[in-house]
């Protein structure tokens, strides 16, 4: 078996989800704060909109926003020399824009169930805003950011549509696991596919536990039981 | 057709320096240029190293109108070759129509429809072919179904597959009565069994040409690719995979 | 300091309507269960929002409905001691009370240590507050917001959940506490006791509507309208009608009282708090009602007796008097016949 | 434009929301009772799994139990006639078995969140634990529910690839949304795609609006100001 | 009705040994903040599993450690009032209160309503708990569990956020209730008068053990020991060294005590409670104090008088004493120059 898909995955798995978390934590952040109820569902529509595309045709928007004929491929090309399209970048790329929806969506819920007083209290208390998100609000509502970086993670690791799209299925650089995976299938080498199919599966079981782990661990306060 | 062949020589010389090509190939490609092609080519010319990205044809055409950075696209059909040529998106000179693959009817292995040939088509159920509009083998199928007059009927009853891979899936574990694929896919799967290959002139031949990217700066191991490509060490190994060489 | 508070908030079925001003002392607010004290308190934090009106505090306007000013609770700088707490559940005694401290970890953790032992929270630094029992919380509450150092302490109801020893002891270190801090304190409470130790000024909350404020002891001694009266702890309070300048007619205890001073016009209610009774040995002296005892409830130190007047002719739920007395002074009382009870002169509470 | 997509998608999405909705709900509850933390953590592995499949892999696997050759198919086809492999259930099969993680994840999240005070007093008050769960802990828990429902309403709305290979894309019964604009935008067909796109986004839009307006009216008890 | 606790749970830093028996009467804990005072209530009430021992409610085993029973809170029927209320937020009052009833809308409503009635929650039907204000929860909360009729009724803290008149009339009204109740009801509260008048028994919890139970007057009266004597609102206490069997000499004030009682061997503290002091108009009479005043605190309706033994050679933090006195009596007293103190011989508290 080649390794070289696991480590791809890992790197972008890695990345993307490290990308994501923040981004889908200021998004669900900002939509909750934002006033007019209208413009909340609208923003909220558009910011869970990746979800409903096949990811093949998210890929297939994002080749049109990224590749290097567009425009805004081409400026990235010609002013950054940033070239997304094949390459390790777009298999991130890829990965944060269809698990994205996920993150944002999970902790925006999170948020919006935590106690709107304990809130009021670090206002009252001088805490700045952004003291009291981090502080407050975020620990509070981990169960539920936890479970949407869980679900972003898994979704990044097993991406495959928007990927083949945009990053290609090159070996030893975009062919990530799950495509390595399609393409066992697609060649009918099922032990292959297996194989890999195993790989993908330990690394986010290993993944998932140790979030698991550590979500049960940093909600210590909330069991009663000190161990004694 | 062989132009190209003229001008240049197997002898041309190789880059000085290392340099990578990006090989865009038709997926029903990947196992022989993976496990024995592009080995065979590297260790010929080490200072060239191979990658390449899989995918159906359509997709990669739509890649490369994108700007994908590919060297050399081998397509499974002449559709989406032509398509990129007209676009001036290829080297007109560099492509070379290399194999030829069969269309096949299969069936699932313990079939019990008694479907023996296109014709008979009607005696399944369901019918898997690929998307005409996409892919190619399904390009092939309906050709060959309108030539007997029988495609209305069947595209009724047809699900049409985004891919070969799922095609071949759907009538190995029998979803679908029968359906039509490429010979080379009928070989890799052992579940399904070729109850008739394509009447002669009921179908275009099957054809994959390879050619040269337009915006490729590695023209010249570009060519030493294709070159190799046709050569007979190549070919045979093609045909070790079903296909058919067209040399 | 000074603080001036006139603010409207209407909610579906409540008004709160506040009003008043402080300066440099201590104000203590009054008021029945849900007449407003804590949405009062959420208003000035910065936690609720009024509909109208202003909130100026020494002459910087925090709110003002006409001028679209609304500082942020930050901006305001004012503690606000939660009823229920709002401790953060994620972080331990010592967080919590280190959470509104803008300094380095070290100052923080000093400062934080100072106040756990003000509160008698030694031992606790590290427990989360689901760990804590009721009173160990309120006592976090507290500690925090002392910590905080706000130009404004609203505390809302602080001693509530703690046992007598402790509460004696904690309001006498927070007396010395505050008098170091140089801030304005508003404080919640439904305890009378309180009311009268720390605050010089007290406000009236009546559903919803500041009725009544002024100097604690006086309104105390003369509280003047009958919700003060109840809840300056007033049992006895009967209807009346004015029959002359100097004489009222208690209706629900079918007595009429001679007053020295002068009876308002608008009087309606007249109240006689429970330990302002005197045993008198005979009826001659006037404002002497002839009793019956109805019930004797012992309490700790004193007795409760229930009485009603004997010449009573109709009789009502609100006829019965209540009367506190030592049990030492009951046990010694001389005529144990019939009981009469003088109210002296001042004791006499006239309330509209 | 072909408007059967359409009116397979919506049923399929609407039932496979519906079914979703409630083996989601019921899975959380069930970890979460778990007494075991190890065995928590590993049932939410497999649990969370569907997730980091690429689609078409697990409608791969979706094939080779429900495949009617394959011994589960098969007993199904034998003894209850029913054939899932190319039918509209398969659609539905799919779109529940790539959405159930989504659902299962938020609303586990969700319920953790949940003050355990609350539960305890249901208890005392002789609530039974049903009751508890549907009166006390879901109505506090509603945010999170609610993102679980709108992020595997829309997944499932989006589904292509497992859907494709357990449901195949047959026109008017099987080919739903998702796929028709794959086909679109693969034979190249952008006008056609953009159609089918807009009819997506429209739908995932109309209901998102739907959820988030109820979420919003739900929780009025946790916003303070009571209209006047 | 009979109940039986004796359990052990251990934290750390803290160990709940709660060890008490009563029968068909009320009974009140007093215990200071985070005695174990909830913690004994939430194990009988099944929230919290103790570690080791049993809990027998009329005869039928809730919990026993060694022969693996616990019952789930539901089959105890066991109503707790939680201090913080934990009323369910998204239920308006009236559903709350509802909602541990078995029955249909129809009865449940007519039930409510009563209830509702009795709390004096009318108009708040509607509401949802964050629009209630802090009594009006907590009454909420007692009518919910009032309103499902458990064998057992644990209140923690029952009336700490009512306003004085309020609470007096629900207290009574509760009374009134419980009559008709046949279930046993264990109270915690911070307040004297409420044990005082509803709880005939009483057990006392010092960091969390059980340490005095009995009767509540006997237990007032007589204490026995120092927590005891704390909780019962005993604010002078002296350690003292056992000179004979009539002499103690406390330490604290510099005085010997003579006692008409045997002086117990094992006694570490004399108490002496702020109303038990009598003044005196000389210093002839045995265990009369003179007094120096040191300040006078000025109370509703009495004066609390800080007062020091005027012959005290050795002072430390602990020898002033209180005294209580109503205003009255303090005005009339005829010796101004020395203040006698009188304590009479019953009054003298011997604790260890
Ligand atoms: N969001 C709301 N909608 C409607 N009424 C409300 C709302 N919030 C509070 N109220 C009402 O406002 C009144 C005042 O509440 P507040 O909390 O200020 O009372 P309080 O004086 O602090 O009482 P307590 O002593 O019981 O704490 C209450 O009667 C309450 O029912
Ligand atoms: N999970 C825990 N871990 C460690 N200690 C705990 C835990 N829970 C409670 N305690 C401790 O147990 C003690 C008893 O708490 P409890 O709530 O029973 O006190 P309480 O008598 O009700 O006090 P209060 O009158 O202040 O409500 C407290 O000192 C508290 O710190
Ligand atoms: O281009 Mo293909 O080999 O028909 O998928
Ligand atoms: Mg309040
Ligand atoms: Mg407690």
């Amino acid at each position: 078996m080649d390794w070289s898909p696991m480590l791809i995955s890992l790197r972008t798995a890695s990345l993307s989800i490290l990308i994501t978390f923040f981004l889908g934590i200021f998004a669900a952040r900002f939509v909750i704060g934002m006033k007019s109820d209208k413009a909340k569902i609208v923003i909220d529509g558009l910011l869970t909109m990746p979800l409903v595309l096949p990811p093949t045709v998210l890929g297939f928007f994002l080749l049109l926003i990224f590749g290097v004929k567009r425009p805004f491929g081409k400026i990235l090309l010609d002013f950054l020399s940033i070239k997304i399209v094949f390459s390790w970048t777009a298999t991130v790329l890829a990965a944060v824009v269809v698990s994205f929806p996920l993150m944002y969506r999970s902790s925006r819920g999170a948020f919006e169930q935590v106690d709107k007083t304990l809130i009021m209290a670090g206002r009252t208390l001088g805490m700045s805003e952004r003291r009291i998100f981090w502080r407050v609000v975020m620990p509070s509502a981990l169960p539920g950011v936890a479970s949407g970086g869980v679900l972003a993670f898994a979704r990044g690791l097993g991406e495959f549509g928007a990927t083949a799209m945009i990053a290609g299925n090159i070996a030893n650089k975009t062919r990530t696991l799950p495509l390595a995976i399609y393409s066992e299938v697609a060649a009918g080498n099922l032990e292959g596919a297996y194989g890999y199919v195993a790989v993908v599966l330990m690394i986010s079981f290993f993944v998932l536990s140790l979030m698991n782990y550590f979500t049960i661990k940093g909600r210590k306060y909330a069991n009663k039981d000190e161990e004694k | 057709e062989t132009d190209e062949n003229k001008g240049s020589s197997v002898n041309e010389a190789e880059p000085a320096a290392n340099e990578t090509l990006l090989v865009a190939a038709a997926a029903s490609l990947k196992i022989c240029f993976e496990d024995e092609l592009i080995p065979m080519f590297e260790e010929k010319y080490p200072n060239i190293k191979v990658d390449a990205t899989y995918d159906s044809s359509g997709k990669l055409q739509t890649q490369i109108e994108e700007g994908a950075d590919v060297d050399v696209f081998m397509s499974a059909a002449m559709k989406q070759m032509n398509a990129l040529d007209e676009q001036e998106l290829m080297v007109k000179e560099s492509i070379v129509k290399l194999l030829e693959n069969k269309v096949v009817l299969i069936v699932p292995k313990d079939s019990d429809k008694g479907i023996t040939a296109f014709e008979e088509i009607l005696k399944a159920e369901t019918v898997a072919v690929g998307d005409p509009d996409s892919v190619p083998a399904g390009q092939y199928a309906k050709e060959i179904f309108e030539n007997l007059g029988l495609w209305d009927d069947v595209s009724a009853k047809s699900s049409l597959g985004t891919n070969v891979t799922e095609v071949l899936n759907w009538i190995s574990e029998g979803s679908a009565d029968a359906g039509v694929v490429y010979s080379t896919d009928a070989a890799s799967n052992k579940n399904v069994v070729i109850a008739a290959e394509a009447p002669e002139k009921s179908v275009s031949p099957v054809i994959y040409p390879v050619g040269i990217v337009k915006s490729s700066t590695k023209k010249d191991s570009s060519k030493l690719l294709i070159e190799f490509l046709k050569s007979n060490e190549a070919l045979s190994v093609f045909e070790k995979y079903g296909f058919t060489s067209l040399k | 300091m000074s603080l001036l508070v006139s603010i409207k908030k209407y909610y579906k079925g409540f008004t709160l309507d506040a009003d008043f001003e402080t300066d440099e002392e201590y104000l203590g607010i009054l008021g029945a269960s849900g007449s407003g004290k804590s949405m009062t308190l959420k208003c000035i934090a910065g936690i609720e929002t009024p509909d109208e009106g202003v909130i100026v505090l020494n002459g910087r306007v925090l709110f003002d409905s006409v001028n679209k000013i609304n500082l942020s609770p930050q901006e305001r700088n004012i503690g606000y001691l939660f009823q229920n707490y709002a401790l953060f559940p994620n972080m331990t005694a010592e967080q919590n009370i280190g959470s509104g401290l803008k300094m380095t970890k070290k100052e923080k953790k000093i400062k934080a240590n100072e106040l756990i032992k003000s509160f008698h929270l030694e031992g606790l630094e590290n427990k989360y507050p689901s760990q804590l029992s009721g009173g160990q919380q309120q006592r976090v509450a507290l500690a925090r917001i002392f910590a905080y150092e706000p130009d404004v302490l609203l505390l809302d109801e602080p001693f509530s959940a703690l046992d007598t020893h402790l509460k004696d002891k904690l309001q006498t270190e927070v007396i010395d506490i505050l008098k170091l801090y140089k801030g304005e304190v508003l404080m919640v409470t439904h305890s009378m006791d309180e009311v009268y130790r720390f605050c010089e000024n007290i406000a009236f909350i009546d559903r919803g509507k500041t009725v009544l404020s002024g100097k604690t002891k006086e309104l105390f001694a003369k509280p003047n309208l009958f919700a003060a009266a109840r809840l300056t702890g007033c049992k006895n309070i009967s209807k009346c009608n004015v029959l002359s300048n100097h004489q009222i007619y208690a209706v629900d205890w079918d007595f009429i009282f001679e007053t020295e001073e002068l009876v308002p016009e608008n009087i309606n209610y007249v109240g006689i708090r429970e330990h302002s009774f005197q045993i008198a040995d005979t009826a001659d002296v006037k404002n002497t009602v002839v009793c019956k005892i109805n019930k004797i409830v012992e309490e700790v130190f004193e007795y409760t007796i229930i009485v009603e007047n004997m010449n009573q002719k109709i009789r009502n739920e609100n006829s019965e008097m209540l009367f506190k007395v030592s049990k030492d002074e009951w046990n010694k009382r001389k005529n144990n016949k019939y009981l009469y009870l003088n109210v002296p002169d001042d004791s006499i509470l006239m309330l509209n």
